[in-house]
């Protein structure tokens, strides 16, 4: 196991110091070549088990070809990027349209409200807590593929078919409660002194929450950004029963990679599928590159003494 | 500025613990009252209802005319300095001081000169875009005390502010606090442990023991006039030497015994503020001898005022004046009280192991010109005006 | 004839919900929207297109007819689901066209539209299973089961591939597969007007033990876990001797010059386990009019149109090798090696029942006899259950 | 500052009565109603969205079908139907071991994740990325990607292990390990994010005590580290919890449900979809609603003890 | 048991902060050293060092003979008090206590009897079982006591370890640290604020100034004969007067002038102490009186020991003694180094004001009975063999 102190990427990237001070604070350890290199072989490891599958998906959406595309043999060829081309051939980029507003939307409103009822129930006086987180966490567990008919009926009635608003909704509604548990565990890890300060120095309830308690919770709000962003980027069923078409108006990508048939009956399109599931991770895979440089330790060093 | 008044304030923490009873105090407007007590005994707590931070389990709080029990803490306009500093670790020293200026929508340009003019005060100034954790605990604890002083509250509250910092920026700091309450006369409720800053600072002192208030009174007046053992032994340090004695007429003239050896003569004046002392001819009592008011007799001392050839068993020499421990016959005071005071069942024990074998130490202050050496058998006198008689059971003060 | 209240509606843009390659833009239903609506300016049709998976499209189908929305003037609906639309009510009656149909097309693929006596939905595209085998390893095609099996396992283990390969993974591919046994074995489900359950316990056990020795015999490994794509994977590397697959497959196999099956296989009839005649089952799809469309006279115009024009029908082969039902058709593409055979297969080929069942059947078929033929399960108990089910079908 | 020796807040002056002290007026919102305005959005959004559904779906279960025709009130007769098919206890069965397989794993290497990504080293934002690789990646599209690396064609991991032509899928009991193997690939990722920005929050002057103290990385892992982490643990066993106890994508593209890997879902999905009868689906749904949400609860009653108790009103 | 030293250790912080440098300071095997200096000045720092919880920019650390840079805290074998306690929040009172005696493997019950042991000296028996949050400030950082008294270890190091104790209970403790030391043996480095605390627990102190050491000496060798201005004003509370003075020779007699009054006899004694200063005949010198050494004039005193009719300014009751302040046209010294040391520029800014104006504040302590009023003119005596001389430009003891 490895240890865990708090260890900002600042002070690595100062190469000189990095040797000797390797941690915050500048706790001492000692390092062997030995551990480096078994360091160094475990993270091999793990970056092979992360990524291997990720390049089985980049090889294979380079081939072109029915057999090369069938072949367990990721080099065999020929490669081109004709995929790529098929994939953009089909109005694509509405589809990343469409899912980067139905995901963005759904992160910023799920922790913007997500937020606040975190912090109420962590740090707020309320009754019955218990039950009300019980309520949120139930929220999200029945089996959705139940809730679909009749919520396709109240979304064809309030005409949001085929609408952004018909799926960032459900998907804000189905991610709060994931949005909300992370961010409570996060607001009650903050010293509940800072808040009081704030509450002393005449902030309002929100003022300490928005300019004390959010800025503290910073990892947790952004670890949670991450999460939401991917679930509703992901998310197929809603996004295949309220807007199954026409890239134009809201399919998602999930959707249209679905809908990507071969050019025959029958045939897969694993070519294309590749080439497009490629496409859409690279911008969730910049996204968490992004938001984990806010996941960061040590937000609240120095501020409480005992 | 406002009168702060609790009105039979109790704190009862989830867990059962009473931390506050039945607390009755009167802040006057303008008033700076220091709050004493042993650790533990519901000091930050007391400060912490004011400021609307705890739940107040029974009676009335007010400040000004308002009774504040359900207003925000926001509502209260209070400055508070917390024992735990509590700084907001994502801002710079100066944000931290200038966020309640911040919340109280003032001008950007008259924030920041009155965060500077605070941060000079404090010594600051270089540090004033630092974030916390890169200080020193005192620096922090000074970043504590800027965020209040840069305001202008109804009340200050401030929970041993200065507790983490050098003698001689503790003396400064002192001098502004004070400067600064009576620049702008805000009722200020202050938590120390440090004797100095309870007897200069404050126009009245409380001492709380246990949750429970024992005395208010101006500083003087709680030194020469405790109104029981507790505060007796509290405030002054080295605490009031207390042992049990027996009184007697002898002429007309009460005297107290202390131990075997001893025989003391009470004069008038401690008559006077003891008349209580005269019904309790052949009983025990309870006396209380401050370190100071013992002396290096010679020659000229009267044999009553002195207990002779004590054994020195111990010198502490503290620069300006020396400590002298040395060993009497006089049994130890053990109260349920006390003991409560003591807090420590081992130090709780060893005296009343003391108590059997009849003795204890006490301590004197002497000049150190005067100091004997360890081993020394020393004639020490005492000033026989400056004797404090209590109850042996209750711990009242013969008054 | 249909109520008076969409009279008012008449005439405006008709909506076809097809999904699957060709409705794509460039495939071949495209093709066919585009030339009705040129024709019929007043009432042009768009293809909604709806997604790959046939359990999707029936879903996305379901939700807008469930809700009675009307978004759908034509529907495709797959040969099975012919039964279960009709029963919920979904779909407008074909009966007043029945005869132009019925006339033209040919009886396999016609009885797939019709539920309860009553013609439903016109047939469109048709589809059947045929045998694929290498001309390289084998001379002539086997006629029995048990002949292709047992070739297939020479051949196969002389070459060091597998045998025959087919779809034999827990899904309705699976279904298909059995009852082509079934079927071979002279088994049937129901009757004719599916009043009374025919199902033969003995033929399913036979058909399901002959499953479960092939598998430890000729089948590929991996057979039971493979669908379409997996077969003609194995078969196109040149893994397997024999398959059984789609009319699809042919032409990747031809275009894919670098495979060891290419120039080096042949398709055949299906065989049986008498050697006489071939059963294959049917597939395809057929369009149906919408209950809730506002434009039900063009719609059927259009569905009539589509199952009885002889240009649309032979454009489906043309231009997508999708075989047609029109029977007339393939007298004219008899050159075409897959059209011929399919000419010849189809008029044997046998459509599952399209009772509104079919899925439940489908079900219970594959949750009894998958367990069967991977020795997890008692090929007859299994039958039983089977039988038992498609029992309960009849009485209501 | 004013002069008066009363308060000087403006608008509460004027209702001050002569001489006693009196209850001050409120003003703005109290705690107690902000925390109800800070909840009632999320609330709202939720109760619109999922409220009419569920009770929807509730209300029809107690009715019965035969496909989608209603044929009348049954009560409670879809839920005993339910509860005595072997069927539903098959796949209650497999969700069981499916879970308690695939959280165990993933919790295990969600956590060595995470402690890794928590390390500094040059690099280290970008191993956070790859780390995270395999849980962005769309699970229908992970689910096909794994069928392909197990079955036997095309056989990406026998053509690596030389297996052969192993039948992972194909055979029984190896196709539940394929599945909780893809879902362990899959959402280890996802826990270890929860488990990362947990561990920000435990303080780092906890750890000098602790080196001091002479602990060392084992015992400060499980001393200090563990307990300090339980709420972030607690919420990512949480969430894994009831979403593997709600599997579909995988068991549904890898094997369809074969050899006894029907889940739960497919099961309700099998009612919902493929084989419609919306009564007795709800019935399943609701079934594993109650199964998941029991589970839910105990997560849930930890997590309040540990964080919120204490904060509650004390009245 | 162990030697610690500093062997020319500098400590840089990345943002270019100098903490500590160039420290060469050697404890020995079982001393007790203190370490003093003003807020921010690097105690903690250094002593974090020792620890090994900061790495060390320059210079070696030896702990025993070991050359430690490079060992990890729990290889040094050190207990440690936090000043910011660092107690374990998800553990009891007792389980943090007993966490590195788990961590060492000792037996249950052995833990449990040292762990009971601390609590009772600590008075935290009755809160074993509650957690570090639900503990008063000082309860805590009794807490953070007993995590290190429970261990028997190479060094103890106590940064600031009873700064928020009551007077009653810091007194309790001091006796049992030094007690609990003096068992032991065990080499100690403990930094306090506390002057009493400096003055008595400590074999040795050591004075830090902005990470540099002034001067590690025996206390009251550090009282008596202070190294530098620096240190001069730092030991003692309250500091010693600090002025400008004139030294003249008048008829061999060598006097210091203060201001535009008084001119004070230096006695033989101050000499011998200070023989530097008889080179500065003419020239400027700084001069520090501590105000213990002024006493109430009377008729007796003779004119050359005193300094007539001065304004007495503020009058602070301390109870036992008396602080009185009083005006004088002394100026005040003004070096860089002084300046570093107040590291408040209004004080400096103030400071350089007096100075112009030629005159500053004495403070004296004198006895309660002495004590005149605010306002009253009375003349201060002051005992000429307790004067100090340090030279005005480099601060240095004019020995
Ligand atoms: N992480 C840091 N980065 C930069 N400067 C720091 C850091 N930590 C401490 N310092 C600075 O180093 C100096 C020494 O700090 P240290 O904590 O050792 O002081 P100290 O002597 O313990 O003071 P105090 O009595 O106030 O606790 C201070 O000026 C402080 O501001
Ligand atoms: N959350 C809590 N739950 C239970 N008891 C508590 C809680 N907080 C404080 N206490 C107890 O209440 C009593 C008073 O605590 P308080 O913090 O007011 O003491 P204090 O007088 O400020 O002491 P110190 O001088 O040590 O800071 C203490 O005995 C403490 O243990
Ligand atoms: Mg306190
Ligand atoms: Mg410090």
């Amino acid at each position: 196991m490895s240890d865990t102190a708090p260890a900002p990427v600042e002070e690595v990237t100062r190469r000189g110091q990095a040797r000797k001070n390797r941690r915050q604070g500048g706790v001492v350890e000692q390092r062997s070549t030995l551990q480096v290199w078994g360091k160094s072989a475990l993270l091999g490891v793990i970056l092979l088990w992360c990524l291997f599958p990720f390049f089985w998906l980049i090889m294979t959406s380079l081939k072109i070809g029915d057999r090369a595309l069938n072949s367990p043999d990721l080099f065999q060829g020929p490669f081109g990027l004709q995929n790529y081309e098929a994939v953009f051939g089909q109005n694509f980029h509405l589809n990343l349209r469409n899912s980067f507003v139905v995901a963005g939307a759904t992160t910023i409103i799920c922790i913007l409200v997500g937020s606040l009822t975190a912090y109420a129930i962590a740090r707020l006086p309320l009754k019955r807590k218990i039950l009300l987180l019980s309520g949120v966490l139930a929220v999200s567990l029945f089996p959705p593929v139940a809730l679909v008919p009749p919520l396709y009926e109240l979304w064809r009635n309030l005409g949001l078919l085929n609408t952004w608003e018909g799926l960032y909704i459900p998907y804000t509604a189905f991610t709060l409660p994931l949005t909300i548990f992370i961010l409570m565990t996060f607001y009650a890890s903050i010293p509940k002194d800072l808040e009081e300060a704030a509450r002393v120095d005449g902030a309002t309830p929100f003022q300490a929450f928005w300019r004390v308690i959010l800025p503290l919770a910073a990892p947790g709000v952004f670890a949670a950004a991450i999460i939401i962003f991917v679930l509703s980027w992901n998310e197929f069923l809603l996004a295949n029963t309220f807007a199954p078409r026409n890239p134009e108006i809201a399919q998602t990508v999930p959707v249209a990679i679905a809908a990507f048939t071969g050019a025959v009956p029958f045939q897969r399109p694993i070519g294309t599928i590749t080439a497009a599931c490629v496409i859409v991770t690279i911008p969730m895979i910049i996204i968490a590159l992004i938001f984990q440089k806010r996941i960061v330790a040590g937000l609240t060093a120095g501020s409480v003494k005992g | 500025m406002a009168k702060i008044e609790f009105d039979g304030v109790w704190k009862r923490f989830p867990d059962g613990t009473e931390a506050v009873k039945d607390l009755n105090l009167q802040v006057d407007d303008g008033e700076f009252v220091i709050l004493v007590g042993p650790s533990g005994c519901g000091k930050s707590t007391a400060l912490r209802m004011v400021a609307g931070l705890e739940t107040i389990s029974e009676g009335k709080m007010v400040i000004g005319d308002r009774v504040v029990n359900d207003l925000s803490p926001g509502e209260r306009d209070i400055a508070m300095v917390f024992q735990s500093y509590a700084l907001y670790p994502h801002m710079s020293v100066g944000d931290n001081m200038g966020f309640a200026l911040k919340m109280a929508k003032i001008p950007k340009n008259e924030i920041e000169e009155r965060v500077n003019k605070a941060a000079d005060i404090l010594g600051l100034t270089e540090y004033l875009h630092r974030k916390p954790k890169a200080l020193s605990g005192g620096q922090r604890q000074r970043v504590a005390m800027g965020r209040a002083i840069v305001r202008n509250p109804q009340a200050f509250l401030m929970d041993e502010p200065l507790s983490n910092l050098d003698a001689k920026l503790r003396v400064q700091m002192r001098a502004e606090i004070a400067a600064l309450q009576n620049r702008l006369g805000v009722t200020t409720l202050y938590v120390t442990h440090d004797q100095i800053e309870a007897m200069t600072m404050g126009d009245r002192v409380a001492v709380l023991k246990l949750g429970e208030l024992q005395q208010v009174d101006s500083p003087q007046a709680l030194y020469d006039n405790p109104d029981n053992l507790f505060v007796a032994g509290f405030i002054g340090s080295p605490a009031m030497n207390l042992a049990e004695g027996t009184v007697d007429d002898v002429d007309g003239e009460i005297r107290v015994k202390l131990g075997t050896l001893s025989s003391l003569k009470v004069n008038d004046k401690a008559l006077e503020r003891y008349p209580g002392l005269r019904s309790r001819v052949g009983g025990k009592v309870a006396v209380g001898m401050r370190p100071e008011h013992f002396f290096r007799a010679d020659g000229s001392t009267p044999q009553d005022q002195m207990m002779p050839e004590r054994n020195v068993t111990m010198v502490e020499l503290l620069g300006s004046e020396v400590l002298v421990h040395f060993g009497t016959s006089a049994s130890p005071i053990i109260t349920e009280d006390m003991r409560q005071a003591v807090d420590d069942p081992e130090a709780f024990a060893e005296m009343e192991r003391e108590a059997r074998e009849g003795g204890q130490q006490f301590v004197s202050k002497m000049e150190p010109q005067d100091a004997p050496k360890v081993g020394d058998r020393v004639d020490v006198g005492f000033r026989a005006d400056q004797m404090h008689f209590f109850d042996i059971e209750t711990g009242l003060a013969l008054r | 004839t249909p109520g008076g209240d969409d009279d008012e509606a008449e005439g405006g843009e008709m909506v076809w919900a097809i999904g699957g390659s060709e409705a794509q833009v460039g495939g071949v239903h495209q093709t066919i929207a585009e030339r009705w609506s040129e024709a019929n300016p007043d009432n042009p049709i768009r293809i909604e297109i709806l997604p790959e998976a046939a359990d999707e499209q029936r879903e996305q189908q379901a939700l807008d007819l469930q809700a009675e929305a009307g978004g759908f003037d034509v529907l495709g609906v797959d040969v099975i689901w012919t039964g279960e639309y009709s029963e919920n009510e979904w779909l407008e009656s074909l009966e007043d066209i029945r005869g132009d149909i019925e006339a033209v097309t040919l009886p396999g693929p016609f009885e797939t539209g019709i539920w309860g006596g009553e013609l439903w939905a016109a047939p469109y595209n048709s589809n059947a299973g045929f045998l694929y085998y290498r001309t390289d390893l084998i001379d002539t095609p086997p006629t029995t089961w048990e002949e292709l099996c047992q070739v297939a396992e020479e051949a196969g283990s002389a070459e060091g591939i597998a045998g025959f390969v087919g779809q034999g993974a827990q899904y309705e591919g699976f279904v298909v597969n059995w009852l082509e046994y079934y079927w071979g074995l002279g088994g049937e489900l129901y009757n004719e007007d599916q009043s009374e359950v025919l199902f033969d316990v003995e033929l399913a056990t036979q058909a399901t033990e002959f499953m479960a020795d092939a598998l430890s015999d000729c089948y590929a490994p991996g057979f039971n876990t493979s669908m379409e794509e997996e077969a003609r994977n194995e078969f196109q590397g040149g893994n397997a001797v024999f398959m059984r697959n789609w009319p699809y497959a042919y032409s990747l196999i031809q275009e894919d010059t670098g495979s060891p099956a290419n120039e080096n296989f042949d398709i055949a009839p299906l065989p049986t386990f008498t050697g006489q005649g071939t059963i294959s089952a049917l597939g395809g799809f057929n369009n149906a009019v919408s209950a809730f469309s506002n434009n039900k006279e063009a719609a059927k115009e259009f569905v009539l149109w589509a199952a009885t024009d002889p240009e649309v029908q032979a454009t489906l082969a043309t231009e997508a090798s999708l075989p047609p039902t029109m029977a007339s058709v393939y007298d004219d593409l008899a050159d075409d090696p897959v059209m011929s055979l399919l000419g010849e297969v189809l008029s044997e080929a046998k459509p599952r029942p399209p009772a509104p069942q079919w899925n439940e059947i489908s079900v219970t078929m594959q949750r009894a006899l998958y367990p069967a033929y991977n020795g997890e399960g008692d090929p007859r108990s299994a039958a039983e259950e089977v039988l038992a089910f498609l029992e309960g079908t009849v009485g209501n | 500052m004013a002069d008066t020796q009363i308060a000087p807040e403006p608008g509460t002056r004027a209702g001050a009565g002569p001489g006693g002290p009196r209850a001050a007026k409120r003003k703005g919102l109290s705690e107690r109603a902000l925390a109800r305005v800070f909840v009632a959005p999320s609330v709202l959004l939720m109760a619109l969205v999922a409220l009419f559904p569920v009770i929807w779906a509730i209300v029809i279960s107690l009715f019965l079908y035969t496909r989608r025709q209603q044929t009348g009130f049954g009560g409670l007769e879809n839920y005993t139907d339910a509860l005595t098919s072997g069927r539903f206890w098959d796949s209650v069965w497999f969700t069981f071991v499916f879970t308690v397989s695939s959280v165990t794993f993933e919790f295990l290497i969600g956590l060595g994740f995470a402690l890794l990504m928590n390390q500094a080293f040059r690099g280290r934002g970008v191993t956070r990325a790859a780390i995270l690789v395999p849980w962005v990646i769309p699970t229908v599209i992970a689910a096909q990607m794994w069928f392909f690396m197990f079955n036997v064609t095309p056989g990406f991991i026998n053509n690596l292990l030389g297996l052969g032509n192993f039948n992972w899928l194909g055979q029984p009991g190896w196709p539940i390990f394929a599945v909780v193997f893809a879902d362990v690939w899959k959402t280890a990722p996802f826990v270890a994010l929860l488990l990362l920005a947990g561990l920000q929050t435990i303080p780092g002057d906890v750890y000098e005590s602790a080196r001091v103290d002479d602990a060392g990385m084992f015992q400060r892992f499980w001393f200090i580290t563990m307990p300090l982490l339980k709420p972030a643990i607690l919420v990512a066993l949480l969430f894994r919890t009831v979403d593997a106890l709600r599997v579909y994508d995988l068991p549904a593209v890898m094997t369809q449900g074969a050899f006894g890997t029907e889940s739960l879902a497919i099961l309700v999905r099998e009612f919902v979809v493929r084989t419609p009868n919306p009564g007795f689906g709800a019935a399943l749904s609701t079934l594993t609603f109650i199964l998941v949400l029991g589970v839910g609860m105990i997560f849930v009653i930890l997590l309040g003890r540990d964080l919120v108790i204490g904060t509650e009103g004390e009245e």
